[in-house]
């Protein structure tokens, strides 16, 4: 299932990665879901709730990182290194 | 199925020495922090794959259902408390980090030695 | 089937390693990062670790993601290629590693119930937890009450390593020569004039929170605590501070009331062990608490998560503050 | 009839798998990170759906049923949101829609 997904992993440029990243947030959620019912503990869902409520902060963060990061390297164009 | 056992061992002992590596031979400070993130993250991996029990589940009773074989909790515990204070520790890291940058302008290991050399 | 999963899990992570050690690209490493931190927590899962699994979700999700970003915004986003002894540091890596497997054959086979491990107190937590504090989740009841010296010194470290980030950056960066980072154009409102993740983003605020405190309050029934409420707590108000901006955060949770989180959170914990102290038992024993023993343990353990959780949530959003504020002179 | 619902649940849960591996693939061939995202977000929505259908099914009605309905409910918020902020990211680092070959990493600096 997941398969898929390590080779996005390798992809070209960074915002594939993030990409990668979010999908790969997804398919946890999935598959913990499924596995919760496999071992028939299905009190672990809550796992599962985490993972969909906070998963989406990290890009939400990246879009931060790069609206910052384009208004300072718009005003001087060396930041970084 | 003898050495099968071993694997997360193995899995273990390649993904400290990744971190080590990473720390080692990197000479990038946010590299060597990630790096240093990963070593951590091996070791809690072990410690929980020791806990593991065949056939066991998570050790949280569930009522109604006896005779359960659960995992060893005691390695849960204190990788739990492991995992904030690492983070903890990380943030703490970073934060000199960025100190180091405003200080020297850099956060490569050898141009600061050099900066400390002039 | 489900150990086959595990290896296939494993294998990805290690994958996953390399990748982040092998690029130079400081963002993508971060990003790797929080793939990395996913595969950990699912393959927690698997090794029936469910509380340590959320508490890997709650900080890697997120909060660790940021923080990261945070310092990266702040420092640099390459790193520099060359390093003159790679080959020598490459030497030193393979031989431990082969020295590390070799030890591993003595290792007992995995998920061995035989093993050393558990044959030396957890049988004793396993069997008494149910009589003495009479609680399901044996997790929260070693973490809280029989090993409570440990947590509190644990909590003490996060406190001080939140002490410690808050004095790093209470030093006024000295303007060094060179373009000044543009401080005017730069009003820190966040992700403001974005609408759809603002809308979802003030939505979901109420459920993070809502689901932190269930998280909080549930753990002696499932997997949950102190530590893990308090990651989660802190990522709804970080998710607030990256959509209005952190001014508005600081408005609405000031530095102050932060301070005061970080250290009562301790305090709390602290003094119920001296409470335990002044009624007859010994530091952290909650027997005494009230005259049943049992209740006492879920009263002293209730409290102690507590603490923990305030504490938690004090530190982590405090450093969040600290990187973000730095970012913005 | 628990038959009946234990061959429903596996073909939802086939079903959902193969949403999710045909996203896998198409996040994998398409030629621009824009596209890219179009099949990703097949993962978050049918592959989700259906695969939590299928899980729901397995569980009857009980506790579980309404926390999976609360981790479709949050997923199918926001995990459309995270495409749009990354979406925006990209455009705002100065990725056009119609460029095929992808900038090997980033630009600038």
């Amino acid at each position: 299932m997941a398969l898929a997904l390590v080779r996005a992993l390798l992809g070209p440029s960074v915002y594939d990665r993030v990409l990668a990243a979010n999908m790969f947030g997804t398919k946890t959620v999935l598959l913990l879901a499924v596995i919760a019912f496999l071992y028939g503990r299905p009190d672990f869902l809550d796992l599962a709730l985490a993972y969909a409520l906070i998963n989406f902060i990290g890009v939400l963060a990246v879009l931060e990182f790069i609206r910052r990061r384009a208004i300072t390297s718009a005003a001087d164009h060396n930041t970084g290194s | 199925m003898e050495l099968l056992g071993l694997y997360h061992y193995w899995i273990f002992a390649v993904l400290l020495m990744i971190g080590f590596y990473a720390v080692i031979a990197k000479p990038n400070l946010i590299k060597k922090l990630i790096g240093l993130s990963i070593f951590q993250s091996a070791v809690f991996l072990l410690y929980i794959t020791m806990g593991k029990v065949d056939g066991g589940t998570a050790p949280i009773f569930q009522a109604g259902v006896g005779d359960q074989v659960f995992s060893n909790p005691l390695p849960q515990v204190l990788i739990l408390t492991a995992i904030v204070v690492g983070i903890s520790t990380t943030a703490l890291g970073l934060g000199i980090v960025v100190r180091i940058k405003e200080e020297y302008g850099s956060i490569e290991e050898h141009e600061i030695q050099e900066i400390d050399r002039q | 089937m489900i150990v086959l999963f595990g290896i296939f899990l494993l294998t990805l992570m290690v994958i996953t390693a390399l990748a982040i050690v092998q690029t130079q690209h400081l963002f993508v490493a971060v990003i790797l990062a929080g793939i990395f931190s996913l595969l950990m927590a699912a393959n927690f899962f698997l090794l029936d670790a469910a509380d340590v699994a959320l508490t890997e979700a709650a900080i890697g999700a997120g909060i660790s993601t940021v923080l990261f970003l945070g310092a990266l915004a702040l420092t640099a986003e390459h790193e520099r290629a060359a390093s003159a002894n790679r080959l020598l540091a490459l030497g030193v890596v393979a031989v431990t590693t082969l020295i590390v497997i070799y030890a591993t054959f003595d290792k007992p086979r995995f998920g061995d119930p035989e093993a050393p491990v558990h044959q030396h107190v957890a049988p004793w937590y396993l069997e008494r937890t149910p009589e003495t504090i009479d609680i399901p989740n044996v997790v929260t009841a070693v973490l809280a009450s029989f090993r409570g010296y440990d947590t509190l010194g644990e909590v003490f470290v996060v406190l001080t390593a939140g002490i410690g980030v808050l004095f790093l950056f209470g030093a006024k960066p000295r303007r060094k020569a060179g373009p000044p980072r543009l401080a005017a154009h730069e009003p820190g409102d966040g992700l403001r004039h974005y609408l759809i993740p603002r809308v979802v983003g003030r939505l979901l605020i109420p459920f993070i929170l809502l689901f932190g405190l269930y998280v909080q309050f549930h753990g002696e029934y499932g997997p949950g605590g102190g530590f893990q409420a308090g990651a989660i707590v802190a990522a709804a108000v970080i998710l607030y501070a990256l959509l209005e901006g952190e001014a508005q955060a600081l408005r609405v949770l000031p530095q102050r009331l932060l301070n005061g989180l970080i250290a009562g959170g301790a305090l709390l914990y602290g003094a119920v062990g001296v409470a335990g102290m002044l009624l007859g038992g010994s530091f952290l024993d909650y027997s005494v608490l009230t005259a049943n023993p049992v209740t006492g343990q879920h009263i002293g353990i209730l409290l102690i998560e507590v603490g923990v959780g305030i504490t938690v949530t004090g530190v982590l959003i405090s450093v969040f503050h600290a990187f973000a504020a730095r970012g913005r002179v | 009839m628990p038959f009946l619902l234990d061959v429903a649940s596996w073909v939802l849960l086939s079903l959902g798998g193969a949403f999710v591996f045909i996203g896998g693939v198409g996040a994998l061939r398409m030629p621009n990170l824009y596209t890219r995202m179009h099949a990703a977000s097949l993962t978050d929505t049918m592959g989700a759906v259906l695969i939590i259908a299928g899980v729901m099914l397995q569980a009857g009605a009980s506790l579980a049923t309404i926390k999976l309905a609360a981790i479709l409910l949050f997923l199918l918020l926001t995990s459309p949101t995270a495409s749009n902020a990354l979406a925006s990211a990209a455009l705002l680092a100065g990725l056009r829609p119609g460029d095929t070959a992808a900038p090997h990493e980033d630009r600038g600096e």
